[in-house]
């Protein structure tokens, strides 16, 4: 909401209005000099009210200041409409009806006065509701903003939960494949090996066949062994840096440069997931906010850390405010102990830094 | 020409001055205004309305202050801030102060008419002569400028500087007896009339208007022969200080 | 009441502010006096104006604090805004009071016709308040000291012209004469004709209070404490 | 102790949010160095804990309290040392310092004392009747930071303290800083420059968009990015050393070699270092050593792809 919606200034104005259709009315009158006092003393009491949160009760001094120039001049009673206001204003509106009592006692015509009566008393109302809906606004966007981030802290601790799970999985899984390894292939090579060894030996020609005929057979069974837990253990679809090379590459609507250096083997698979959807996001924002023609992508592994940058050529000066896609993987990125930021400041830009498990 | 491709930036400068703008256009502006509606239906014994004398006189009076704007860029072109820049740019600095002076002065002047347009197309007062009031408006606006120039050169404070040449708008229109009578002997009385360009192109325009043009060609020429000495003044001056 | 003493030193610190705050007053009592209008010496008439242009020079102190980040600095002191306020406040007032006993004392000393002296005096005074009042609300709009100088000039001009301190009030159409009252200026105008003519105290007393009210309406409208 | 601490501190100016929840908190005796670029909310963070503007939600507590953290008792020992110069040019640096002596509440000979002390703490007793209106800017600073001292603040708050001056009044800067440490203050120093912050600080805090996204000793933060050293090498006979041996160290990843100068880059790690300079030695006498290590400006940039600093800056 753009400050000058708010009410505080809404409320302000008007009294400022007020004040100036007031002196309006007095300058166009026929009226004393002096009575222009009386124009002073609202006025004072409304900058005091504009400076200080003055209580309700205090609308008396206005209606008193006002009461006392009833028998003078016309603008005493046009005054009520203040106290009239302030009373609407702060939501006591049943309070300011009893200045209406002011119409019976006017010398004059009071038809404009109602009018002017009814209108301080509607807009002082409308002021009220207004000032009190937006405080209830804001009391429910703190809340949601709270909510969301208590979510967003169960969520990084479900995320680390996820990632050691992973983490367990992939060691159970090197764990079973050298298992496997050991308990087919491992028996089978060392049988064979040792017929080998045995062949050297043997004098016997038809002894000697038979050892190979075992060391062939075992040869085969390993091949066939490790055949199979190869071909179990290798995934089907692109993985690691293929695939986010893959995405650039099929990437239509700006021409992307990719590059990529350091040792990408030591990436883990969770750090592939997430890179993988960051890129994906800056690619669509770029596609979808930027007049970029140009992009470029670099992935770095480096010592301890590996970093995801994306960078277009575009002009437009993008909003500061992410949005829910690149918020959660913030959350996500943080939950691996890495971080993400963008900046649309020149063109768009986007740095994901995860640091990598040491070597076990 | 280098220096003429800079004339569009000096004009430009002027243009967005929005401060001086304010004091040199609005505030005169409502100040016609104002003296308009007090001295509406007031005429003089000759049946002149009262206005247009005094109108006459404020146009007139603003040119005194037209200089500050020139001293102003002058003072942060060539001797403050832009003075290294300036020194070691190829071009004729005398010929880009001058551009300067000139420009700031034929601003004044514009805004010296736009005064004079206001006032008969809105304000409803009738100007005798325009061209003769725009050349008067002219001489007061580059004598203006020049005093200001040397007030710059000769002072090493560009604050004290300003202050003088605000000494010498409301000097002069304190001089003429416009806020108060001044006491009468021999000085105040020569400063107030032969020696004090307000009064003399207030005299020479209203000379003018009366017919009396030998009288009104006396006055200008009063003025006229003071530029033509301020300035060889200022050259002098000037010469030195740029150096 | 360190504020007191140093917002004093500071605004006799510099030879152009003493030049102006001790010159402009002695100045006043050499003017003439006029012919049919004003009554009271040209000096006198307009040493309102004086005040005005004496109130925004000395406010420039708090324009310049806020400009330096001085204000910043004593937001975090063990120091209210309010007691920065009024030390400084009661600072320029002294020097008012100063500037107003000099014109007065000055005048009587030189022999000018002053009529009631003190309440002249006392008028002044008023006055003074309202104009440092009046130049307190004015410098908080801005942040630039120049253009708030500046562009007040403009004002007090508007304002003494069409408050009737330049010109007799009774020269003006009807319009303008009921605009008039809305200015602090016309009071002060009112305050001077009855120094001249007035006769009853109480009406001295009126002129006086509006004076004071204005004073008050300024100051809650130039206390707002700004950073910036 | 905790000398200042910010809990889920929320500002807003309308609608734009200048601090998101911020969670903070100085320890007695540390120098906390808050980095982030222009606009990242460091000037509102330190309005907000100052208490210079009200927070719009969360807690400050400045010295152990929180009921009331600005009471007049707490910010007797609080300083702030202001981005701007916030001196009075017209008084002279004596006369700045009284004044702001005299607004703490000193008095008498102790003010008088504690002037003299603020100035010689500075370096400025020689000039302590001149107007400041002649001081370099150097000075001008120094005499910015003294009107903070006089009156001994436990916690002392530095905006950007070194803008725009000569080195020699930087390390005057730094020093006092340090000496200021070594008196018990805490300080939380806010700068652009990260050679500072690396020199002084002992704890960093990173701030950017309102929040704070990393935060350690500059040791632990450069770690985070650290991944591979440049060394460069002068040598007297560049032609005979045998580059592809150099490639063959463990750890080294490139070698470059330009005129007399020998640029190994190489994976971080101890002793990579040790056994490059060993070969080297062999062939040729090594005639200067150039080590770049990343900083602070490069922890920021790796972080968030942003110059800590405007260019031109």
């Amino acid at each position: 909401m753009k400050s000058y919606m708010e009410p505080a200034r809404f409320v302000n104005g008007w009294r400022l209005l007020n004040l100036g259709f007031l002196t309006y009315y007095w300058i166009s009158g026929e009226f004393a000099a002096y009575d222009f006092i009386l124009l002073l003393f609202l006025i004072l009491l409304t900058s005091l009210r504009w400076r200080f949160n003055l209580p309700a009760w205090s609308v008396a001094l206005d209606a008193f200041v006002c009461f006392l120039y009833f028998p003078y001049h016309a603008v005493s009673y046009y005054g009520l409409a203040l106290p009239i206001f302030e009373l609407a204003q702060r939501g006591k509106w049943l309070f300011a009806l009893l200045f209406f009592i002011g119409l019976f006692v006017a010398p004059f015509p009071s038809a404009w006065l109602f009018c002017y009566f009814v209108l301080a008393l509607f807009v002082g109302f409308f002021s009220y509701a207004y000032s009190l809906n937006q405080q209830q606004y804001k009391e429910e966007a703190d809340e949601q903003r709270k909510a969301r981030y208590e979510l967003e802290r169960v969520k990084i601790d479900l995320l680390a939960a996820q990632q050691s799970v992973a983490q367990q999985a992939e060691l159970m899984e090197r764990y079973r494949m050298a298992r496997q390894l050991h308990d087919h292939l491992g028996h089978d090579l060392t049988g064979a090996a040792l017929a080998l060894q045995a062949h050297e030996y043997v004098e016997e020609p038809d002894e000697a066949h038979k050892l190979l005929q075992e060391v062939k057979r075992r040869l085969k069974r390993s091949t066939l062994n490790l055949r199979e837990t190869v071909h179990n253990a290798t995934p089907i679809a692109p993985i690691g840096v293929e695939n986010l090379e893959y995405v650039a590459l099929y990437f239509q609507q700006v021409s992307i440069s990719f590059r990529k250096s350091g040792d990408l083997l030591r990436v883990a698979a969770y750090h592939w997931g997430l890179l993988e959807a960051c890129l994906k996001e800056a690619l669509t924002n770029i596609a979808r906010h930027s007049d970029a023609t140009k992009a470029e992508v670099k992935v770095e592994a480096a010592g301890s850390i590996i970093r995801l940058l994306v960078q277009d050529n575009g002009t437009v000066r993008q909003s500061q405010q992410p949005g829910s896609g690149l918020r959660s993987l913030k959350m996500r990125a943080r939950s691996l102990g890495g971080s993400l930021s963008v900046s649309g400041d020149n063109g768009f830009l986007l740095v994901c830094v995860l640091p990598l498990r040491e070597e076990e | 020409m280098r220096v003429l491709s800079t004339t569009k930036f000096t004009m430009l400068r002027l243009v967005r001055n929005y401060i001086g703008l304010l004091l040199l256009l609005i505030v005169p502006i409502v100040m016609l205004t104002i003296f308009s509606l007090i001295l509406s239906g007031m005429t003089n014994e000759e049946g002149n309305p009262y206005f247009n004398e005094t109108a006459l006189t404020m146009v007139l009076t603003f040119q005194l202050f037209g200089g500050s704007s020139v001293m102003h860029y002058l003072n942060y072109d060539l001797f403050t801030l832009n003075r290294e820049r300036m020194f070691v740019a190829p071009f004729n600095r005398t010929m880009y102060a001058l551009s300067i002076m000139i420009f700031g002065s034929i601003f004044s002047v514009l805004l010296g008419i736009v005064l004079m347009i206001y006032s008969q197309y809105v304000l409803g007062m009738v100007w005798n002569n325009w061209a003769w009031t725009i050349y008067l408006i002219t001489l007061m606006s580059v004598l203006s400028s020049i005093v200001c120039v040397i007030f710059t050169c000769v002072v090493k404070k560009f604050k004290l500087a300003g202050r003088l040449s605000e000494i010498y708008g409301v000097g002069f229109v304190m001089l003429a007896g416009l806020f108060f009578p001044m006491p009468q002997n021999a000085v105040f009385d020569f400063l107030g009339s032969y020696g004090n360009p307000l009064t003399l192109s207030i005299g020479a325009v209203r000379a003018g208007g009366n017919g009396n043009w030998a009288e009104a060609w006396l006055q200008a020429n009063i003025v006229l022969a003071a530029i033509v000495t301020l300035f060889l003044v200022m050259i002098v001056v000037g010469r030195k200080r740029l150096k | 009441m360190t504020i007191f003493y140093f917002t004093l030193k500071r605004s006799f610190g510099s030879l152009t502010n003493l030049i102006f705050l001790t010159l402009a007053p002695i100045a006043c009592i050499f003017f003439p006096a006029g012919e049919a209008w004003p009554a009271l010496p040209y000096g006198y008439q307009y040493f309102g104006i004086i005040i005005l242009f004496v109130a925004i020079r000395l406010t420039q102190i708090i324009i310049e604090d806020r400009a330096r980040g001085v204000i910043k600095r004593l937001s975090v002191a063990p120091i209210r805004y309010f007691h920065y306020l009024s030390q400084n406040l009661f600072a320029y007032f002294v020097i008012l009071i100063l500037q107003c006993a000099i014109v007065i004392v000055g005048g009587l000393l030189r022999g000018q016709e002053l009529y009631q002296p003190f309440a002249l005096f006392t008028l002044y005074l008023s006055f003074s308040f309202t104009a440092l009042a009046i130049a307190l609300a004015w410098i908080s709009i801005f942040r630039n000291k120049d253009i708030a100088f500046l562009v007040y000039m403009s004002l007090i001009f508007l304002m003494v012209l069409m408050g009737g301190i330049m010109m007799p009030l009774e020269m003006f159409p009807d319009l303008m004469k009921r605009i008039a009252v809305i200015l602090p200026t016309f009071w002060f105008a009112e305050g001077l004709n009855w120094v001249v003519y007035g006769r009853q105290t109480s009406n001295f007393m009126l002129i006086n209070g509006v004076l004071w009210l204005y004073t008050l309406v300024f100051l809650v409208l130039g206390s707002t404490r700004k950073m910036q | 102790m905790t000398i200042a601490s910010m809990q889920g501190v929320l500002k807003r100016y309308g609608s734009y949010v200048a601090l998101d929840y911020i969670d903070l908190d100085i320890y007695e005796g540390e120098i906390v160095g808050l980095l982030g670029p222009n606009g990242a909310g460091k000037t509102t963070l330190i309005q907000t804990l100052t208490g210079m503007l009200p927070a719009d939600k969360g807690k400050i507590s400045l010295f152990g309290q929180s009921q009331n953290p600005f009471s007049n008792a707490n910010k007797e020992k609080l300083g702030l040392v202001t981005q701007e110069v916030a001196i009075f040019e017209e008084l002279t640096a004596k006369e700045c310092l009284h004044f702001f002596a005299g607004v703490y509440g000193l008095r008498g000979e102790e003010k008088k004392r504690r002037v003299a002390e603020a100035l010689e703490f500075v370096g400025l007793t020689d000039q302590a009747d001149k107007i400041p209106h002649k001081f370099s800017g150097g000075m001008k600073r120094r005499l910015n930071i003294a009107c903070a001292l006089t009156h001994r603040p436990k916690f002392l708050i530095m905006d950007e303290p070194t803008v725009g001056i000569d080195p020699q009044s930087r390390n005057h800067i730094l020093e006092s800083v340090k000496k200021l440490r070594d008196q018990g203050t805490t300080l939380l120093y806010t700068t652009h420059y990260m050679e500072e912050v690396q020199e002084v600080a002992s704890r960093v805090i990173i701030i950017d968009q309102g929040q704070v996204i990393k935060e350690g000793t500059v040791q632990q933060l450069i770690q985070t990015i650290q991944h591979e050293e440049k060394v460069k090498f002068d040598v007297s006979d560049p032609d005979i050393i045998p580059l592809d041996k150099l490639e063959k160290i463990t750890g080294v990843r490139q070698v470059i070699a330009s005129g007399s100068q020998i640029t190994v880059i190489s994976a971080a790690g101890t002793g990579n270092l040790d056994r490059i300079l060993s070969v080297v030695k062999e062939y040729s006498s090594v005639l200067g050593i150039q080590a770049d290590k990343p900083n602070l400006e490069d922890v920021f940039l790796t972080l968030t792809g942003k110059q800590l600093r405007d260019k031109g800056e």
